[in-house]
């Protein structure tokens, strides 16, 4: 099978003997109420160097880097910068510090520019001028090589152009120490390869880099030195050259063999669950697609190139033009007329907490959020049916905390992710849309989703929407490739050139053109 | 015709200007992204400050000052009960509201009747002779014509000064205010407080220009008006200035059109300021889409560990 | 707040049992009033005449302000009753119906309603007539206008304004048949920044003498501003517009109240009255003529208001014609009280409408 | 040194301690205030309790008054659950008395039991119609509803008034503006000899069918549901406009049940006294109460209580109207600053090596 590969510009740098940290922690501890995402946590940071931090989802990993970057205060333990214990107060500080950080969700502010963004809190003189403003953001950029039109707002921008913003307001502040959280989970693999090409230059000017991903072959092609954190612990820290494969890493992560290889038994093919056929309007031109019960086709392409669209008018939440999509061989219009709760089409998006869950309430409302129909009797709801099927589901996916009671909000990713998965499939659907299922999942997790959706092959076809092409050939039948609002090829998974053949499609470049 | 518009549209910018001053100062602090819905008893509260204070120094200047300064008193009280104590925006303002009416009402009844210096009317020099527009804004007192002066210094607040900006990012996401060293907290009490003071330069206006005189009931809904103009005006200070002349030239006018002798019922007359500004409102909400809310306005900040 | 301090006993209702036993009980006067005393208007107006009553010996008052009307009113009043006051003076329109049902269920009160039309065995309505006041103002207002137009702020189109502007209408063309009164409806009964625009956009349309039926002294502003004349309600206004006040229509409720009391300590009291007091009983009179108003003004204005201290009211004597031109009241006769009471047209001379 | 920690659960008797908390607080500046006016702020105190509980009459005032307060809260709630913000429970109310007014008087001779279900159906439907006018704005033209429901307020009032300054004055009124008096059958009678009316027991009705329609039904699921925003309601498949509309007129007919409860129970006639504020205060109540109908009858008895005893402690001591309006304030404000304490602790930390 095609693996990705990132090509990596120099060898693992040694460190050289005694070379001072530029940070440390230091028994550092971190308690939310009952729960401690820390546990006396020691760590150093070399100067020129990308360390990357590993751990499942919940390890404490978002925690300790937050302490770092000064929005969170320890509980027990000091952060050491250049030799000297530090008290962090606010961000301000350890921006003074010379810490900075890109956060898992990011901190922008949306309606604002660019060079508003960049220069927050930086901006140096009482009054502002925007065009003085955007001058001094272009200048930075286009120092590390980035590209971005500071006059931008931010709502207008690609998740990779949000990221470079990120960057630029750590470079403005001149940070020696860079953290990224996830940053390469809403990237397409373009942008990965120029984020890494990013950093490998910030460490060149002798930038300290640490590196969160749940993405193996990244951390390994990436990194100088690995941390492993399991359960608010540091586990250990591993050398990337003594790393045989992948497996061997995520074993050292997970604390117990991990196979890493998921089995893809072919499913039977039966009728078609999904046919598009020439989809026009709505940002999109000529798309057709089929989904067959059975198997699994891959959506892939670069962000912002129809994905969306094509998903909001399968999914019903906005209306194709006439004749154009037939869902379990009906029109749609008549299919959304008349759909069931249950054996019909299921979408699991991208925003778990937004869209998928009710953030603020429990888990057995938000099973019912879409099953609702499947527990009215009249206008009533049988909410202890639904309390039954919760605690069912919960013990069958394995959902933690196991508590009917627990918020949305209170869930951490993956678990979120498998709760959203349990409900979906609880509904046995015939088609299935999933939407980035994997996105900041870790290998466990990633691994279970990709198991379950695999079996749901028995009874469901499934369209699956991603931007990574590791997850697109792991799983996929069949690889539909969309640029600018077109497929410009469907390709065999099992082809053994696909990957090479994606690649191009994906920036639109057409063999047969060629 | 110029009589009758001449001094409709003179009156419409006199009776607009409360208002301005208030809408402006909602719109400061909903910026910072707090919701106070306390402009009426803030505005009370203020009216009655500004009096005493003129009435017992005898220097309007000092009331108006007064007046801002007790609106920011009071819109602290807001932002401790909101910012500090994280209690609900929409009742903490309600509740402030009863209060501010209910203090006025309390501390104002030795002074009612009583008149204090203000200001009065003047010509400004050269301006006032520009044919009809000399008329129209430039023989006004003092105050009308520091709330033309008003919305230009809150847009460059906003789009010229770093403070500004760090107010915007705290009522869009103050997480990511915080990210960057700002202290969302501390902005917030700055829109909070800010905004209170030009609340209260909208009340002082009411007791030292609109009228000389104390009297109970001065703010009569002006403040419930400015709210609903904040989001009339989307967050932005021109539309700020179109909607409050707007509400006050309606008022003007139907009462000019009573004066001249019109057989329309006063119960229909009276309905339209209210009618017509949602009638602009869905005018002009049907052509733009942006609407410029704050991210995060009536959201509070919660502590972080 | 500004009440003088009641005697003591006030403080704690004595319980019923008790209370042979102990001196003289004071006779209790309750006062209900819709707006808070402190407003120099209507109300105020009431507390003056409250106080009047308080310095009786053997009577002690009490009053409730800021009343709203309707249910909230019954409670009011009901309280006053059980709490063992003798009689309660109950002092907007609006209590009306909440006066008489409370009065069913306390016979051994008495009610005094002002304002209103209903009666019934121990609830008498009372009035004054302030036409009369409004009808001398007229005739001030009709000699002072050199535009002939005169402005009038009014409150809500209920008969007792109308009939007020109709008085005051009529005034005005008995020294000026050329004049007429322009009317704005605010629909406030305090609104003081509203009421002065009001005014404005009389003195804009060229009214030349502002007269007001609210609270609020804030019309009588805005004429001396524009160097126009005033004329008040309720009580002397001139100090708020010394240049501009020509007079005002005022009440002056102590007299009748100070009687109506002393009637209901020995027993004289009686109900199912309709009083209407008049400039005869000194319920209503108008205030001293401001320094501008020329001497032969003022002197046929008390001629007139002389008249009405004897009892001659022939304002709404016949013929009296409406905006129309029609006769409404015709020659030799005069308009009965229940028609001025339940007054709802203009006459001749008012610009403006009723709705 | 103290840091504050959100706590895993809410407080269990927070909201009770917090309350009484306050309560206790406001008395005590209210007893500073009393005596600031030269009077003996604990005789106040005991007067201001005689008056709001301490007597049946005092009781039987609270009820009535909580009445169409607690129907007002409970639409407003309803409306809010979902996010909507409806503030013109005022108006909806006025249009609920125009409601049931019209018919009161287009059909005065029909018997009770035909002509009072055809009043609250009609102030049902006048005070949905206010509301859904906003709501529609909203769904076609996206006008904020805050606005126009505020508008709508000043616009039913003069609505009102130009009804019973025209139309159905009544002409043995003189002139006065008010209705006719309401035929027997637009009445509801007192229950029993009490003063308490049958609207008492409507509103116990109407308030367990709403907590059972927001609790125990789909549309009360998806109620909540769409309160987390019109995206979700959108994925899951909720018709979010259709529910907007229904939410809206729900809560505009319980606004108008309240206008017509207190027209026909109270006044027995339409007359601009009406309108008292009820639906302003109906806020403060839903959000003091969470939204919770069990709580926001609580807290409208308990906000009419006050209300009441007021009264009686201005009457008693002869102070400004003005000073419940304070306490109302100052209780408010105490309750919102503890709710603090209801998420958070403080707790003394501790830190090595200091
Ligand atoms: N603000 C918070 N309040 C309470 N608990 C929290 C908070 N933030 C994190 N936690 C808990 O602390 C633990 C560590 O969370 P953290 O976000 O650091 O994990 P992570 O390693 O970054 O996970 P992921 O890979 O999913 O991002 C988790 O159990 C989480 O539920
Ligand atoms: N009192 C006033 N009278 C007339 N025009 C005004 C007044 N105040 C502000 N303006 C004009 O309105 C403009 C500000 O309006 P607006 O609130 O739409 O700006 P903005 O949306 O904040 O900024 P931008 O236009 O940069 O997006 C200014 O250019 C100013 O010229
Ligand atoms: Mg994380
Ligand atoms: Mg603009």
């Amino acid at each position: 099978m095609a693996e990705l590969k990132f090509v990596r510009p120099a060898r693992v740098r040694l460190l050289p003997e005694g070379t001072q940290p530029v940070v440390s922690l230091k028994g550092v501890t971190k308690r939310f109420g009952k729960v401690v995402a820390n546990d006396s946590i020691t760590l150093d940071i070399y100067p020129g160097r990308i360390k990357a931090l590993l751990g499942e989802n919940g390890a404490g990993k978002s925690t300790m880097m937050s302490m770092l970057a000064g929005r969170y205060r320890p509980d027990e333990g000091t952060i050491e910068v250049d030799g000297n214990p530090v008290r962090f107060h606010s961000s301000k500080d350890a921006i003074a510090a010379g810490i900075g950080m890109v956060y898992q969700h990011f901190m922008l502010v949306d309606s604002m520019t660019v060079a508003e963004n960049v220069l927050l809190g930086q901006e140096g003189s009482f009054l502002v001028k925007p065009a003085e403003m955007e001058g001094r953001v272009g200048r930075l950029a286009e120092e590390y090589g980035l590209e971005i039109d500071p006059a931008a707002r931010i709502a207008d921008l690609s998740m990779g152009e949000r990221q470079v913003v990120e960057i630029l307001k750590l470079l403005y502040r001149e940070s020696r120490i860079l953290i990224f959280d996830e940053p390469t989970a809403v990237l397409t693999p373009e942008e990965t390869n120029k984020l890494f090409e990013a950093l490998w230059r910030m460490t060149e000017q002798g930038k300290s880099i640490i590196f969160i991903s749940h993405k193996l072959e990244e951390v390994i092609a990436l990194a100088d030195e690995i941390s492993i954190l399991r359960r608010g612990k540091i586990e250990g820290e591993l050398d990337p050259n003594a790393i045989e494969s992948k497996a061997e890493l995520a074993s050292r992560m997970v604390g117990k063999e991990v196979l890493l290889e998921i089995d893809r038994q072919p499913a039977e093919i039966g009728d078609p669950v999904l046919e598009v056929r020439g989809l026009t309007g709505i940002g999109l031109s000529d798309v057709s697609l089929d989904v067959h019960k059975g198997e699994v086709v891959a959506l892939v392409g670069v962000a912002g190139n129809g994905q969306k669209a094509l998903v909001e008018a399968v999914t019903g939440l906005v209306k194709p033009p006439l004749d154009t999509v037939f869902i379990m061989g009906q029109p749609w219009r008549k299919f959304f007329a008349e759909s069931t709760w249950n054996r019909s089409m299921c979408y699991i998006p991208e925003d778990r907490l937004g869209l998928a869950t009710l953030r603020n309430q429990n888990l057995v409302d938000n099973l019912l959020l879409t099953t609702r129909k499947g527990y009215t009797k009249g206008f009533l709801l049988n909410k202890k049916q639904a309390e039954k099927d919760t605690v069912s589901l919960i013990e069958k996916f394995d959902i933690r905390p196991g508590r009917i009671h627990a918020l949305a909000w209170q869930l951490s990713g993956g678990n979120l992710q498998k709760a959203v998965l349990a409900r979906e499939l609880f509904r046995e659907p015939r088609l299935i849309v999933a939407e980035q299922p994997t996105q900041g999942l870790d290998v466990s997790a990633t691994e279970e989703v990709w198991n379950r959706l695999l079996a749901a092959r028995t009874m469901a076809g499934i369209l699956l929407v991603t931007g990574d092409l590791n997850e697109a050939l792991q799983l996929a039948d069949r690889v539909a490739v969309i640029y600018r609002g077109r497929i410009l090829g469907v390709i065999d998974a099992a082809a053994p050139n696909a990957l090479d053949r994606i690649g191009p499609l994906m920036a639109g470049v057409l063999d047969d053109i060629l | 015709m110029t009589e009758f518009l001449i001094p409709l549209f003179a009156a419409t910018v006199q009776s607009g200007t409360p208002i301005l001053y208030a809408t402006l100062g909602e719109m400061m602090t909903e910026k910072g992204g707090v919701l106070n819905l306390g402009v009426e008893g803030i505005m009370s509260v203020a009216a009655l400050a500004a009096f005493f204070v003129s009435m017992s120094t005898g220097s309007p200047w000092l009331g108006f000052l007064a007046g801002g300064v007790a609106g920011t008193l009071m819109a602290t009280l807001h932002g401790f009960v909101c910012i500090t104590c994280l209690g609900n925006q929409v009742v903490s303002g309600l509740a402030l509201t009863i209060l501010g009416v209910g203090l006025t009402n309390f501390l104002g009844v030795p002074y009612v009747g009583q008149s204090a210096p203000g200001f009065t009317p003047f010509d400004f020099p050269l301006l006032s002779s520009i044919p009809y527009l000399g008329d129209i804004f430039f023989k006004h007192d003092m105050l009308v014509y520091i709330s033309f002066v008003v919305p230009f210094v809150f847009w460059f607040f906003f789009r010229r000064t770093s403070l500004g900006l760090h107010v915007t990012a705290t009522g869009e996401m103050p997480a990511a205010a915080a990210a960057v060293g700002l202290k969302p907290v501390a902005l917030r009490y700055f829109a909070v407080m800010a905004g209170g003071f030009l609340i209260g330069l909208g009340g002082a206006y009411l007791s030292l220009a609109y009228t000389h005189l104390w009297t109970n009931g001065l703010s009569g809904g002006r403040g419930w008006i400015a709210v609903a103009l904040v989001i009339f005006a989307f967050w932005r200070p021109g539309r700020a200035v179109a909607g409050a002349y707007l509400f006050g030239g309606v008022m003007a006018f139907q009462l000019r059109l009573q004066a001249m002798g019109t057989h329309l019922p006063s119960s229909l007359l009276l309905m339209l300021p209210y009618a017509l500004t949602v009638l602009v409102l869905i005018l002009s909400a049907a052509r733009g889409r942006r609407t410029d809310a704050p991210a995060a306005l009536g959201t509070n900040i919660e502590p972080e560990g | 707040g500004e009440a003088p301090e009641e005697k003591k006993p006030a403080e704690a209702p004595a319980p019923e049992a008790e209370a042979p036993k102990e001196a003289p009980k004071a006779f209790k006067v309750g006062f209900v009033y819709v707006s808070p005393v402190g407003d120099a208007g209507y109300s105020y107006a009431h507390d003056l005449g409250r106080k009047a009553v308080a310095a009786m010996p053997g009577v002690e008052t009490k009053f409730s302000e800021s009343v709203p009307e309707g249910a909230d009113s019954e409670r009011v009043i009901r309280n006053m009753a059980r709490n063992g006051f003798n009689m309660i003076f109950t002092t907007s329109f609006g209590y009306m119906d909440p006066t008489i049902k409370v009065a069913k269920e306390f016979p051994d009160v008495a009610f005094m309603h002002c304002s209103g039309f209903k009666k019934s065995e121990n609830v008498s309505n009372y009035f004054g007539r302030i036409y009369q006041s409004r009808y001398l103002t007229g005739l001030v207002a009709g000699a002072m206008t050199k535009s002939n137009k005169i402005g009038y702020v009014a409150a809500f189109p209920i008969p007792e304004v109308i009939r007020g502007i109709n008085a005051f209408t009529i005034g005005v063309r008995e020294v000026n048949p050329e004049a007429e009164v322009r009317v704005v409806w605010t629909k406030t009964w305090y609104d003081p920044a509203l009421e002065k625009d009001a005014a404005k956009s009389l003195l804009d349309a060229g009214c030349d003498v502002i007269t007001q039926h609210q609270d609020s002294p804030a019309p009588q502003e805005a004429a001396e501003e524009a160097g126009a004349y005033a004329i008040g309600y309720n009580s002397d206004m001139s100090s708020f517009a010394p240049k501009a006040n020509l007079t005002s229509a005022i009440w002056n409720w102590g007299p009748a109240y100070v009687k109506t009391v002393e009637e209901g300590m020995n027993g004289a009291w009686k109900g199912d009255q309709s009083m209407w007091w008049s400039m005869a009983d000194g319920v209503v009179d108008i205030a001293p003529f401001g320094p501008m108003v020329p001497e032969d003004v003022k002197a046929s204005v008390l001629a007139k208001k002389a008249e009405l201290v004897a009892g001659k009211d022939t304002i709404f004597a016949g013929p009296v014609k409406n905006q129309k031109g029609e006769v409404v009241i015709p020659e030799g006769t005069t308009a009965p009280d229940a028609d001025l009471l339940g007054m709802t047209w203009f006459v001749e001379g008012v610009v403006g409408t009723t709705e | 040194m103290l840091k504050i920690r959100k706590r895993d659960e809410p407080w269990k008797w927070g909201a009770l301690v917090i309350f009484l908390g306050a309560l206790l607080f406001s008395l005590g500046v209210s007893a500073l205030l009393l005596a600031g006016q030269g009077k003996d702020a604990l005789h106040g105190l005991a007067i201001l309790w005689q008056g709001s509980f301490g007597s049946y009459w005092a009781l039987e005032g609270a009820l009535l008054k909580a009445i169409p307060l607690f129907l007002c809260s409970l639409g407003v709630a309803v409306a809010f659950r979902m996010q909507i913000w409806n503030i013109g429970a005022e108006g909806q109310f006025a249009l609920g008395a125009i409601g049931a007014t019209w018919m009161a008087l287009s059909f005065p001779d029909l018997p009770g039991a035909v002509l009072l279900p055809l009043m609250f159906i009609m102030a049902f439907i006048l005070g949905g119609i206010w509301a859904v006018i906003p709501a529609v704005l909203k769904l076609r033209l996206r006008v904020n509803e805050i606005i126009s429901t505020l508008m709508l307020n000043y616009i039913a009032i003069q609505l009102l008034d130009y009804l019973v300054f025209g139309v159905w004055k009544d002409p043995t009124s003189f002139g006065f503006p008010m209705s006719p008096e309401f035929s027997a059958g637009a009445v509801i009678g007192g229950i029993g000899s009490s003063r308490v009316h049958w609207g008492l027991l409507f509103s116990i009705f109407a308030g367990i069918g709403l907590w059972a329609l927001m609790r125990f039904t789909r549309v009360g699921f998806e109620l909540k549901a769409s309160g987390e925003g019109a995206r979700v309601a959108r994925y899951a498949k909720i018709r979010y406009g259709m529910l907007v509309m229904f939410v809206m007129c729900l809560s505009g007919g319980f606004a108008g049940w309240a206008g017509c409860v207190e027209t026909s129970a109270v006044l027995n006639r339409l007359q601009p006294s009406l309108m008292v504020g009820y639906g302003y205060t109906a806020i403060v109540v839903a959000w003091l109460a969470r939204l919770e109908p069990l709580n926001i009858a609580f807290a409208s008895f308990l906000l009419a209580a006050l209300r009441v005893g007021v009264e009686n402690l201005q009457l008693e001591l002869q102070i400004p109207a003005a000073f419940g309006a304070i306490m109302e304030g100052m209780i408010l404000l105490t309750v919102l600053a503890g709710q603090f304490f209801l998420m958070y602790t403080l707790e003394r930390v501790k830190r090595k090596g200091e």
